[in-house]
């Protein structure tokens, strides 16, 4: 069944092809998802969506899934556990809040680039780590100490830390590999499966990455798939014929 | 007459008490296992500062690059012997650069962080890379780049870092002011917070 | 012609070859933290014995008590620069430490960890602050405030510390059982580690 989400064709700075390829190589760590315009990609699902005749809530739905992980991906890489924090602020605070932060880091970048040219030019400097062979080993000597320093010490490590909030990682994405893996084992033991029957009890999140396997081993070959009918189950068999679809994919 | 045998006493010449000086400074910086500040030379030969620095000056010529193996330097606030550029490829054939040798991206990258922002905690250097910091940091602080500075304000407060005089030293700093300056990158957290909030603000309307 | 001017090279002066491998052993001296021997002088100048040797007593002759301040020692099987004799008193004065008025929070925090739970191991130490404890333990030992005591049970156990009589002096106690209570943070050294290791899990996590 052709699907308007995965088949959604995309043409973006960093990418051209088709969704479902820009998710997987972006899980497969291929793509550098901050170079991902998601704006751009619900840009591109609207049109299509416009150019229907009617409305494809199925399609609305996976796409949300799908374009919220991306999002998701996307934001922890650039900021990993702030998401909470920025959550409380006002659109207008958080877009300079986040503009403060790329700045912040983008100049620690230029400031490790000046580091690291620094050491190129100071290698030829050499000095002594340490002390002279030949000279005296000093004695530190300690003023009377006050032992309530000590309990204090140790109240400030039984101290509990103050409370991170961890909301915005409830979404863990298993590896695209592990389905890959899975699928690969169940094909070695049976000619056919149903997909449905082997991701139920699964989270959405994991239900699409192991979509996103199954995608990458029909694109590779390894597998047929077919459906007798809309929404019936998908079946997963060993390959026949099958069309090999050409993909492009551009580098940033 | 030549600076340098001002410095030198033997019979038939006269040893000035400044060249004396000099040599105690000498003494002093060869078993020195860090930069001396002018203070610690002043304290250790009991002498007085202006005196100190003539001394230096006497030293600074005698010992640099091109007409010495040993060369004096300033670093790290203070002043120490090095080995000339010119010996330095026997001296890596002798010694080991453990300080500097394959420092990553990531420990650079950190290293500016604590270098600019210090003392900084590793949650903030996290924050600010985007990655744990875990592995980075003790990795510096047993290269000696860096060091503990105590902990944040507050219970349960994370402990801080600054960077050491070795790191200036490696990096070929008298001191930290002498990090470029990053300012003129401000522009760039303006133009992106406006394109923010342009997006921002097309997905409202 | 003064010898100690062979080793100078500018304009007007010829600088001999000796005089360039002079300066590279001059060089190499000055990095060492040990007395070099010959066999890796020649080694790391890629020069011949002979040479080398010359050189050396180039050096000797330069770098000797009188003359200068930094003198070149044989000394156990090599060499190695020492600070002159007329110098030893403001060598003195550089390595006489003043007495050092507190502690770090890296070296407290460690000492109290071993004062109250002693003997511990660094790797325990090292759990319970969050971060690395290999230099800070160096340091405590160093410094005799802490030392080791004997190991954990089995095979390759890490070494375990406690505190010193130098520490109960410091810390004004005739004995540990006079350390201030901690009755809010658990009764015993066991529930005070329970305690301290659940915190430090919820630190890092």
């Amino acid at each position: 069944m052709p699907s308007a989400v995965r088949d959604l064709e995309l043409d973006l700075d960093a990418f051209e092809g088709p969704f479902d390829l820009l998710l997987t190589l972006v899980l497969k760590e291929q793509l550098e998802p901050a170079e991902v315009d998601i704006a751009a990609i619900v840009v591109a699902f609207v049109e299509h969506l416009t150019a229907r005749e009617r409305i494809d809530l199925d399609a609305c739905g996976e796409f949300l899934v799908l374009v919220a992980a991306l999002l998701e991906i996307k934001a922890r890489q650039l900021f990993p556990d702030e998401g909470a924090e920025l959550a409380e602020l006002e659109p207008e605070e958080a877009a300079e809040e986040l503009a403060r932060r790329l700045a912040e880091y983008r100049r620690m970048k230029e400031a490790a680039a000046w580091l690291r040219e620094r050491l190129v030019e100071e290698r030829e400097r050499y000095f002594r780590l340490g002390p002279a062979p030949l000279a005296p080993r000093p004695e530190r000597r300690l003023a009377p100490q006050d032992p309530a320093a000590l309990a204090l010490a140790l109240a400030g490590l039984a101290a509990p830390p103050p409370k991170v909030s961890l909301s915005h990682m409830a979404l863990r994405f298993p590896p695209v590999a592990q389905f890959l893996e899975r699928f690969r084992a169940v094909l070695r033991r049976r000619r056919v499966f149903d997909f449905d029957g082997e991701v139920v009890g699964l989270s959405r999140v994991e239900q699409a990455v192991a979509f996103l396997a199954l995608l990458e081993l029909r694109k590779s070959g390894e597998v047929a798939l077919a459906q007798a009918a809309p929404f019936a189950p998908i079946r997963v068999s060993r390959p026949e014929k099958e069309r090999m679809q050409q993909w492009t994919v551009r580098s940033a | 007459m030549d600076r340098p045998l001002r410095l030198i006493s033997r019979e038939g010449i006269v040893d000035s008490p400044i060249d004396a000086l000099a040599r105690t400074v000498e003494a002093l910086l060869v078993v020195a296992s860090q930069p001396l500040t002018l203070e610690q030379l002043v304290d250790a030969t009991e002498d007085v500062l202006e005196r100190v620095e003539t001394a230096l000056s006497l030293l600074s010529e005698r010992y640099r690059e091109g007409r010495s193996g040993i060369v004096l330097e300033r670093a790290a606030g203070g002043y120490a012997f090095r080995a000339a550029r010119e010996a330095a490829e026997a001296c890596g054939r002798l010694f080991e650069r453990p300080v500097e040798r394959g420092l990553s991206q990531a420990a650079l990258e950190t290293l500016a962080i604590v270098a600019y922002m210090g003392p900084v905690s590793r949650p903030e250097i996290a924050r600010i890379r985007g990655v744990a910091a875990d592995s980075t940091v003790a990795s510096l602080v047993e290269r000696g780049l860096i060091a503990e500075a105590g902990r944040e304000a507050g219970p349960g407060g994370a402990v801080r870092y600054r960077v050491t005089a070795l790191f200036e030293r490696v990096f070929g700093l008298d001191s930290l002011a002498e990090l470029p300056r990053l300012d003129d990158l401000g522009a760039d957290a303006e133009s992106l917070r406006d394109r923010l909030l342009e997006v921002a603000g097309a997905r409202a309307s």
